[in-house]
């Protein structure tokens, strides 16, 4: 096997409790000298009086799929050393503290994976087709949106 | 022509529409995405409310409302698109 | 407590494998909507037909842990709004593929935490008074100098 | 003046001197980073391998080696620190 066949882009929508473990174990390999991660988690908030007990969140399974693939080609021609992608990404309820998304990015030196993670959540955020809702203490509901 | 499309409605399309799927059997094709909004604001009026934020995905691609041409066969999937808000 | 009370800075140096999920639990909080993480691992490698197959590494412990606090006190300066620092550290005996350092910065929003954690590990490579040497197939060892 | 200083050898000055600490129990002070490294050459020669690439820690504090005086106590810890390769 050549180097670029042993490459993984590995994406999971799962309605369980994220395994940062397994994330990391996805993109270890011995030609990997560094992992860099992300974990964005839902933050306690007070919106007017509202406290945000969780997060509610759905995709469009399939395309999410086929866009992360795009993403990862982007990355991997942006920086062509990335050895492997993972992302692990909540559907469903997920409570306040928890993580929704993590995911890490191998590489043989640092410095590539470093850049590379910020432009996979960056790059996440604006072309996956997920969505969210915030849920309120007072029982109102609220659809999100991504910055630009 | 026309085409039979199943039209997928996502987040705050869903609550508009009461719907997160239909089949839709007549939709011209190629139609212009503007005119292909047009034909779901008169399914779903409430649509109205997402108005200048919305796209489409057709075949898991996406395509802006405006002038854009897509051709539609049997079966194809055409998404409602809210805002992303992912991560 | 107000929130500057709360924040921790975790150092820890370890003869065992290291938690990830440990690390990551250190620095989270209700507070933090954004982890960035660091794992750092021995990779295959080969010099001149010898093979490393793993680093012995060795610290000043206490001095190792003063130079971290001055470490997050410089990461706090810079970002201000980094809220908990942790980083574990191998000792002793570690095999190619295992991660030798991991270190994980929670910040509210995700930019701070990004870069900070870049200097984190730059800051610990050149500061932090830790030695390894590279162990060969041929039973040979040769001590490591990290890169200015 | 002197003072009884416990020396700590790291990494490849440990292979040099086969010591990892020792006690060395009239050295002058204040005295020269300089001075203090000649100190140690003068106890191990093979030391000198490792010239102009090691600094001191005196009281956890990294020292470089040169002009800078350091005054030392009694007990004070100085410790050899060849160059770093955490991480």
């Amino acid at each position: 096997m050549t180097e670029s066949e042993e490459r993984r882009d590995v994406f999971k929508l799962s309605r369980d409790w994220l395994s940062v473990q397994e994330v990391v174990d996805t993109v270890s390999g011995s030609s990997c000298g560094a992992i860099s991660m992300f974990i964005g988690t839902t933050r306690e908030d007070e919106l007017g009086g509202r406290k945000v007990i969780g997060l509610d969140y759905e995709a469009y399974e399939l395309m999410a799929q086929s866009e992360f693939s795009k993403l990862c080609d982007d990355i991997r021609e942006r920086w062509p050393t990335v050895t492997h992608v993972c992302v692990h990404h909540r559907l469903g309820w997920v409570k306040v503290g928890e993580a929704s998304v993590a995911m890490a990015i191998s590489s043989p030196h640092r410095h590539d994976g470093q850049q590379a993670i910020r432009h996979c959540i960056e790059r996440l955020k604006a072309s996956l087709p997920i969505w969210k809702k915030e849920v309120y203490d007072t029982q109102e509901e609220s659809w999100k949106e991504n910055a630009e | 022509m026309t085409a039979q499309v199943c039209v997928l409605y996502f987040a705050k399309s869903v609550e508009l529409t009461g719907v997160k799927e239909e089949e839709i059997v007549a939709v011209p094709t190629p139609i212009s995405s503007r005119d292909l909004w047009s034909l779901l604001l008169q399914r779903h009026p409430r649509l109205l409310l997402l108005q200048d934020q919305v796209v489409f995905a057709v075949r898991h691609q996406y395509v802006a409302i405006g002038d854009q041409v897509v051709t539609l066969g049997d079966g194809d999937e055409v998404a409602v698109v809210p805002p992303l808000s992912g991560g």
